[in-house]
């Protein structure tokens, strides 16, 4: 039986006193003996084709050891992409990128080359020496408009840019706007961000010839993806391939995929027989790590004549970039994300996967569920002013119900499981956030603020989010000879701290303290098998494997215990780091002692049918995904004059299951929080009509600063889940997905006077302008 | 970027015609440029210097004529460049399309530019790189019809195009200096 | 580009130890303090000035690694994250605060906010809620959202008014 | 994103580095660097020679005399800020001061730099047009003096010779008790400004705007004095309806566009922020009147 001194509490973090001092150990910090640095030569074309790369010039530089083209890199690499991550029936083309492109380029930044010298700067110097000889093609630069007859192709072997089609739904749609009171269409447009972990990505590998193995440290989410990349590429055996996170600066979805760099800096290392790093800088993480949001939805809702919800028909394209390293899954997740907390009779969504000659899209925080979220949520802001009603109530009169739990939606999720909700109480979610927000006061507020000429608006987002996916996460534990205790797990941490998450889950089962356990993450080396720290899936599976491996290790050093006092197992108990016989002054043996009569240390003998077996491993596979719950209330100030938008108060209430640390949780859902607002009001990647990247630096792309975000009132209910032993559902990303949502109505709601309706996100001060300039146009032309 | 310009010269189409053709005159009306080799009577090889703000840049390339028709009067230029430091790249198509026009001649040229590179992926310096090319093409075709007007070689110094946007070829260039502090 | 490429010997104090070491006089504050004396706590994050992670002191001024070069530090007084703590080893009121406040996640960020705020809380001590957050402003954390990091200062604030109390 | 290589000078005295200007080629002068130093990290600039204007005190420093002010090309801008003299009589200096970038390169940055720099966005440059102040460059075989109004001769583009130095930035007080007011539109604190504006009000005895000064940032390729709007302020009343009518004209000028931000919408800002701009610096010099 399991106390609970840890789980539940605000555990201070183990990862803390590192980062706090400097001994952190990021990628870029990693230094090898003899060891050389990269930097790439990138296309500066949106598409083009090329035939010679010229680098005699680079190659005579100071300190220049090396420059690689496509044709430079091992055979067993020609004619290779890297391993398609989620393959698709329903993809026309599943292209993924070549480690150096060949011939063709199909967006900015596309590595062709790479030079290897004695410092970055000297690479960097070199790399500007590099000619190759472009032939520009016309390239699609949006998603939209790379769908009509006779758009630019993205890749010149095809004839259009569909890269797929689904189609789901359920119900009798026909019926249901047949049956209809009102229909209300409408087109909404998310638009392009990034992740930007404040630590761009970086790779550094050593091949070691005797053994012919590689040893990769690489700044990802996932090791064990690139470890299997990279056996695919280079014909390895999987003990041969060790791939290390070290201090991850931030992931956020875009380290969760693998990268040309990932598997040219090992064949370069392995071709010069030295260690080589590459860090990537700020530029080119603008211009080669993936980015996401990009979609057009054409939607209309059906209702009845008191908007409850009869069906929802549309459309969705979903913008792919030039690659497809994730498959066509976002959308998928998009279009499974739509219905959220409300009960919907029939539902049917074509979707159109777009290839444009951009940076290739893959899951970024919240992964084509903010979009979802964002669709769905105007759409019911619709249904409410088309109605006349509270917005708050228009969600009332849909919410699924907790004694409808669970509940079967009718759809199958990314995982091939239905989309099937466990658990959660959607209606007091909401109300409890309209309580914390002041809801019912509001209007009141509002129109005390207009008579002073101030406009304040509130808006509402509700979501569900699908989290903890599997296939499966593992841990092995273990004691120690020092008597402290081993988690290793697949799982890498990028600032989560997993490390005291899992330790909480382990030090309760064994009785110990978390500062007594060692966590190992995120190394193919101690895990061998692993899937990684994506769609808010750690704490779930790996922690629910932690939980699996403490009981069965808790039961091994009882046993052992006992075995050595000669006594049976249920007369011995863990007190802290030792086992002692129950009662007073027992006898007791340290986790120490334990560890070393098991290690095959001289002069520990073995009691006698005992296996020297101080170790447990679990690995969780969940049935199916568990259902994260929220409602976020945004509060906020617009200057109609200038547009600009000032957040007043923003409440979440937030239910993940069971917190194992509510400090942690609080952490996600705040910055979670701050990326939303991001994506509401600050962070679009633009691109000009050539597909040119025209935001690319931190000064023109625009990142949420201490002054912009305030601080979030956060309520968390508890829905356990019986999906995995700790009852805990995923909290990484639900901060995010309903905050543009939430935001952008409550600037919508602000506006009120001026009758204007914003169908597209971030919203910015300007668009804010021509809008009202536009509503006020149209009022003109009315009269 | 497509940027349509008309020249209006004195000269009698055929003449006009002639003089077009006649790349090592042409060349050096485009701000900046210096013709550099001669490849064959169709291929030329030059640079083309530029400064925008404190930014300068030297593009190295080649023009290649790449069709004449002397029945319609028009012929194509394509000219690709490269930035010395692999700063950006530009690929240029001028069609020149003459028509007879009282005694002289008007030309019609039309340039679809294709600049690339980071000197383009700047979203607040946007306007000044399409105004800067604007200019650049709209001083070609000053320059061209003065030239050919008063006979007036072109200025190959530092060129003032419109609010001084170009200062022509650079500093390196003159043997000077651009001692320009910064904050 | 120079023929061979320029480098010198430069002689500062980094965490009130002097150091004399060679860099090319083309490399940043923040390069010569990682690549040249191996003290990678401050770390770079854009390179142009504007996320604040490169931050330093400088002779007890926040200013941004990546923008002034090593040569320039001849002879000044550095500070990065690897000299905030107290002399005996222990963690600094505002490094204290930080973790007693969850103040950091994936901590790549924190360097450059610790010493930003290391300086201004010395200046400010009184500071509140919308002057922390403006002092902030040139310093971007993705992971969170700033909320803990501004309690954070607040709380070692507070701890340094005490201590001068004392 | 590091720089190409270059030769780093460090120059002792003003007459070390005019030597040194004069002398070296492909050369740049190195002030504050918040600027600089990130478009050669970028590439966007690459020199051979690098020439520090750090250690030159002698033109670093602030000094007010008989109703003049001198700023040092190296005065960081962190001391202008910082300076109550100077706040005490030319309030303005303090207030846009604020909105240049962050304490970290405020501590780096100077007046000198800035100015020379000439991003068309930048307060100090704002402020010398609103200030009409006098800027002197410095080279081997002298120094001469020029107006700021000359000094723009296109974007980012000053009008200093190869070989001078900016040395300083000299102007004439405004009479106690006038109004001021500067702001700003970004989205974000620190930010290059959509749009920006600085007004000066003295008030007649009268109560009647004696003299105006109004300069927009942030829309052109620099800093752009409204002289016509001044003179429609000039010998009225300050009221709403006077504000509005110089808003209107302020925002129908041609301005720049270009990928986040239209030419119409900076009209528009413009317009908002001349209005709300000239409301606030009349009333702070009537309160001035009234005190």
């Amino acid at each position: 039986m399991s106390s609970t001194a840890f789980v539940g509490q605000r555990v201070k973090r183990l990862e803390d006193p590192d980062l706090l001092t400097g001994k952190g150990q990021f990628l870029d910090d990693l230094k090898l003996p003899g060891m050389l640095e990269a930097a790439f030569v990138r296309s500066p074309f949106a598409h083009a084709t090329f035939t010679e790369i010229d680098a005699a010039e680079a190659r005579s530089m100071p300190g220049v050891i090396a420059v690689l083209t496509a044709k430079d890199l091992p055979p067993k690499m020609t004619g290779k992409r890297i391993l398609l991550q989620v393959p698709h029936p329903q993809i026309t083309y599943a292209v993924t990128q070549e480690p150096l492109a060949t011939s063709e380029v199909c967006f900015v930044g596309e590595a062709v080359a790479v030079v290897i010298a004695e410092s970055r700067h000297l690479a960097e110097d070199a790399a500007e020496r590099v000619i190759v000889d472009w032939e520009p093609l016309p390239a699609a630069s949006h998603c939209d408009a790379a769908l009509k007859p006779g758009a630019p192709v993205t890749h010149a072997c095809m004839t259009d840019n569909v890269a797929g089609r689904l189609s789901l739904g359920f119900g009798d749609v026909e019926a249901a706007f047949r049956n209809a009171a009102h229909v209300i269409e409408a087109r909404y447009e998310p638009h392009r961000g990034t992740g930007h972990p404040m630590e761009c990505r970086g790779v550094v590998a050593v091949y070691d010839l005797v053994s012919d193995a590689f040893r990769i440290w690489s700044s990802t989410q996932t090791p064990h993806n690139t470890q299997r990349a990279v056996i695919d590429m280079f014909g390895m055996a999987e003990d041969h391939v060790r791939v290390i996170t070290p201090d991850v600066g931030g992931g956020f979805g875009p380290k969760n995929q693998v990268y040309p760099e990932e598997l040219v800096i090992p064949a370069a290392a392995r071709l010069l027989g030295r260690p080589v790093k590459w860090a990537e800088d700020r530029r080119e993480h603008f211009l080669t790590t993936t980015q996401e949001r990009d979609q057009v939805w054409d939607v209309s809702a059906a209702v009845d004549q008191d908007g409850v919800l009869l069906g929802v028909r549309g459309t969705l394209i979903h913008d792919a970039g030039a690659y497809l390293p994730w498959g066509i899954i976002m959308p998928y997740i998009s279009a499974t994300t739509l219905p959220g907390p409300y009960k919907l009779p029939a539902y049917r969504m074509a979707v159109t996967v777009a290839f444009t000659n951009l940076v290739p899209t893959t899951p970024l925080r919240g992964a084509g569920r903010p979009q979802a979220v964002f669709a769905m949520e105007r759409l019911m802001d619709a249904v409410a002013q088309k109605l006349g009603l509270d917005p708050a109530e228009v969600r009332r009169r849909n919410f699924i119900q907790a004694s409808d739990m669970p509940y079967d939606m009718g759809l199958t999720y990314r995982d091939g499981a239905p989309v099937m909700y466990d658990t959660g109480d959607y209606p007091e979610a909401q109300a409890q956030a309209l309580s914390k927000a002041g809801y019912d006061d509001f209007p009141a507020r509002q129109k005390a603020a207009l008579a002073e000429g101030r406009h304040i608006g509130i808006g509402i987002g509700n979501y569900v989010e699908g989290t903890g996916l599997g296939p499966f996460e593992g841990a092995t534990l273990r004691i120690l000879t020092n008597g402290r205790v081993a988690i290793y797990t697949g799982a890498a941490a990028a600032g989560q701290a997993h490390r005291t998450t899992l330790a909480q889950i382990c030090a309760d089962e064994l009785n110990i303290d978390v500062t007594d356990i060692d966590v190992v993450g995120g190394d193919t080396g101690v895990m061998p098998r692993g899937a990684g720290t994506y769609a808010s899936r750690i704490t779930v599976n790996a922690g629910s494997s932690v939980r699996i491996a403490s009981v069965e290790l808790r039961g091994k050093a009882l046993a052992l215990a006992a075995a050595k006092f000669d006594v049976k197992p249920e007369d011995v108990e863990l007190t802290h780091g030792a086992v002692r016989i129950k009662g007073e002054q027992g006898d007791s043996v340290t986790f120490e002692e334990l560890a070393k009569m098991t290690s095959g240390m001289p002069g520990y003998a073995l009691p006698k049918g005992v296996k020297p077996d101080l170790e447990a491993s679990g690995y969780f596979t969940p049935p199916q995904a568990t259902y994260s719950n929220g409602s976020h209330v945004a509060e906020v100030e617009v200057d109609a004059e200038t547009g600009q938008v000032k957040i007043l108060k923003y409440t979440v209430v937030h239910d993940c299951g069971t917190v194992i640390n509510p400090m942690l949780v609080d952490g996600q859902v705040q910055g979670g929080v701050a990326h939303g607002i991001g994506n509401a009001l600050l962070e679009r990647m633009v691109f000009d009509e050539d597909a040119n990247p025209l935001t690319t630096t931190f000064a023109d792309y625009l990142m949420p600063t201490a002054e912009i975000v305030p601080n979030c009132d956060i309520v968390h209910m508890e829905s356990p889940t019986p999906l995995n032993p700790l009852g805990a559902k995923g909290a990484g990303e639900g901060g995010t997905i309903p905050a543009p949502a939430a935001i952008v109505a409550a600037v919508e709601n602000a506006l009120t006077p001026f009758g204007v309706r914003i169908t597209d996100c971030p919203i910015t001060p300007q668009r804010i302008v021509e809008l009202i300039s536009a509503a006020q146009d149209t009022t003109q032309e009315d009269r | 970027m497509i940027i349509e310009n008309t020249l209006n010269l004195s000269l009698a189409p055929d003449d006009a015609w002639r003089t077009l053709l006649n790349i090592p005159y042409v060349a050096p009306c485009l701000p900046g440029t210096k013709l550099t080799a001669v490849v064959d009577e169709r291929t030329y090889e030059g640079m083309v210097d530029l400064k925008l703000g404190p930014v300068s840049l030297s593009f190295r390339g080649t023009a290649v004529i790449e069709d004449v028709d002397p029945e319609a009067m028009k012929v194509r230029v394509s000219a690709k460049g490269r930035e010395d430091r692999g700063r950006g790249s530009a690929h240029a198509t001028v069609t020149f399309q003459l028509h007879p026009s009282g005694g002289g001649t008007r030309v019609e040229v039309a340039t679809d530019l294709n600049l690339a590179g980071s000197i383009i992926q700047y979203a607040r310096g946007a306007g000044v790189v399409t105004r800067t090319a604007q200019q650049l093409v709209d001083q070609f075709a000053k320059r061209l019809s003065t030239r050919i007007d008063s006979g007036e070689e072109p200025d190959p110094e530092a060129i003032k195009v419109g609010s001084l946007l170009w200062r022509g070829l650079t500093a390196r260039l003159k043997g000077g200096k651009q001692d320009v502090p910064d904050a | 580009m120079p023929d061979a490429l320029p480098k010198r010997t430069i002689t500062l104090t980094v965490n009130g130890k002097e150091h004399s070491a060679e860099t090319e006089d083309r490399y940043s504050l923040a390069d010569f303090l990682r690549h040249g004396l191996g003290l990678t706590g401050t770390h770079l994050g854009c390179e142009h000035g504007v996320c604040g992670a490169c931050t330093v002191l400088v002779d007890g001024q926040a200013v941004r690694g990546c923008l002034m070069l090593a040569v320039q530090a001849e002879g000044r007084q550095v500070v990065t994250i690897e000299g905030l703590a107290n002399e005996d080893g222990t963690l600094s009121p505002l490094q204290a605060a930080f973790m007693d406040n969850h103040g950091l996640q994936c901590g790549f960020c924190t360097p450059g906010i610790l010493t930003t705020l290391t300086a201004y809380l010395r200046d400010h001590p009184n500071a509140g809620e919308p002057e922390l957050r403006e002092a902030l402003s040139g310093n971007i954390c993705r992971c969170t959202g700033y909320d803990t990091i501004v309690r954070a200062a607040l709380a070692a604030a507070r701890t340094i008014r005490e201590g001068a109390k004392a | 994103m590091k720089p190409a290589p270059f030769t780093y000078h460090r120059a002792e005295t003003l007459a070390e580095a005019a030597e040194m200007a004069a002398t070296l080629d492909n050369a740049r002068l190195l002030s504050g660097g918040q600027s600089l130093m990130a478009m050669m990290n970028l590439r966007y600039v690459a020199v051979d020679h690098l020439i520090d204007l750090n250690p030159v005190a002698e033109i670093a420093g602030i000094a007010i005399d008989g109703g003049r002010v001198t700023l040092g090309a190296m005065t960081r801008q962190r001391a202008v800020l910082e300076d109550a003299a100077l706040a005490a009589c030319c309030p303005i200096l303090r207030e846009a001061l604020g909105f240049v970038g962050h304490v970290q390169t405020r501590n780096r940055g100077t007046v000198g730099g800035s100015l020379a720099h000439l991003d068309p966005a930048a307060e100090l440059p704002g402020l010398a047009a609103l200030l009409e102040a006098e800027i002197t460059l410095t080279g081997k075989d002298g120094a001469r003096t020029l107006a700021m109004a000359d000094f723009p001769q296109g974007y980012m583009t000053p009008d200093i010779n190869p070989g001078e130095i900016l040395t300083s930035l000299a102007f004439d007080l405004w009479p106690d008790g006038h109004g001021w007011d500067f702001r700003e539109f970004a989205q974000r604190h620190g930010d290059f400004a959509m749009a920006g504006v600085g007004s000066l009000i003295a008030l007649d005895a009268g109560g009647r705007i004696g003299r105006a000064a109004v300069v927009l940032i942030g829309v052109g390729d620099g800093p752009l004095r409204l002289r016509d709007v001044e003179d429609i302020l000039t010998g009225e009343a300050p009221s709403d309806a006077l504000f509005a009518a110089a808003a209107a004209m302020a925002a129908a000028r041609p301005m720049s566009g270009d990928a986040l931000v239209t030419e119409t919408y900076r009209q528009h800002l413009s317009g908002v922020l001349v209005r709300r701009s000239l409301a606030r610096a009349c009333a702070r010099a009537t309160e001035a009147a009234h005190a």
